[in-house]
């Protein structure tokens, strides 16, 4: 499976880029997150606390239990703070 | 209207001239404007957005609001990008013809915006930048709305 | 600045921008506008008030507002006279570090001034004119607040 | 005593007249209420339901019970309906 997977605020930073593409076999996003920490120490660390981690799914909030199944993009980022 | 996410700075009074020009058949009209507060040294405010999600949520949460109250007008403007102090990051404006739902639909919709819409704040000053930590208050506001937390 | 009890229209936008010009300690800007709601068949609304007694009573509701909340601004304007469906009759505006304390003293403002400003409306149509009876949910509203309803 | 007594809205319009100059010995506005609805038909109606009146001391609201020791001006309007 393919999957666009994109990082915003403090994620982004720490990754070290916006987006990446991925191929990966992981069932849900709490799968998919154990194979992106062990990329480098930017991805380990941008998951360090994933308390402080909110994920979407083809842009619409979810959590690190979903499953990946038909997913296109999955966007990883900080509690949000606007308004 | 949908709601507008934009770079370019609003005019909040054109903005509520707009809602009422033409009719009579609203009794309240409720304004929030969210302004850069500067606590000391804040130089810019630079407001990171998902394009795309930031749109379909704020578009949800407008249903949403409209579902839950009698509104004649439910209006969101959110900007995004580098912004001084004292300037105006954005806006909601709810009118209805009473002053109960005008208030309850302003503060559900601030509420539901502050933990459901995909912006984050990032401060920059003389002493470095750091990203805004999201207010623990802000998720749990939901609660008084039936919606629990994220 | 104290309350103004005027007879002319106000200009909404430029009160809310005056608030904030020139200072950026401000995060939160709430406004309430009441307008003249036409409900079938009004031609005006007849604002009859207590000279005087007016002035006081919206200084003291400012006074109750500013020691209950921490407040960068708060502006009450009402308007008296012969007004027209789709008019302003008045507003209040807040302003804050945060959102919480503008809304509940706007919503405060609204509930005390509802019942404690002597201020009373004349609805005439084609009909006739009747006095506006005052809601008895307006005299329950400042319960909430701690304050017992005449 | 003499009091300057006023009325508003409807109270205004049924008792025929924005003010009046009254002398009273009345103690308290209770009884002063009972002197002017005993003045003519209009006083008598604006007072027929004394639920539906309020009463202002001076430009400060106050109550039926209320003593007019002192007191200059009278005000009786009925419920208030700003905003």
């Amino acid at each position: 499976m393919r999957l666009r997977v994109r990082y915003f605020a403090w994620l982004r930073e720490r990754v070290g880029a916006p987006e990446e593409t991925v191929e990966t076999e992981a069932a849900t996003v709490a799968a998919l997150v154990e194979e992106l920490r062990a990329r480098d120490e930017g991805h380990a660390l941008a998951f360090a606390d994933l308390r402080a981690v909110r994920v979407a799914l083809d842009e619409e909030l979810s959590d690190l239990d979903a499953a990946l199944a038909g997913v296109r993009e999955v966007a990883f980022f900080p509690p949000m703070t606007g308004g | 209207m949908p709601a507008r996410v934009q770079r370019e700075d609003f005019d909040l009074g054109a903005e509520l001239a707009a809602i009422r020009a033409g009719r009579s058949d609203i009794g309240a009209l409720v304004s929030f404007t969210g302004l850069v507060r500067d606590t000391g040294g804040l130089e810019t405010l630079e407001l990171e957005h998902y394009p795309g999600m930031t749109e379909k949520a704020l578009a949800a949460i407008e249903a949403e609001a409209r579902s839950r109250w009698p509104l004649q007008a439910c209006l969101i403007i959110h900007r995004y990008g580098r912004l001084s102090p004292g300037a105006q990051i954005m806006m909601v404006a709810t009118a209805s013809a009473h002053r109960g739902a005008a208030f309850a639909a302003a503060e559900f919709l601030m509420d539901y915006l502050k933990s459901r819409a995909p912006f984050w704040k990032k401060e920059a000053g003389a002493a470095g930048a750091r990203w805004v930590a999201a207010c623990a208050d802000d998720e749990a506001a939901l609660d008084r709305w039936g919606i629990t937390g994220s």
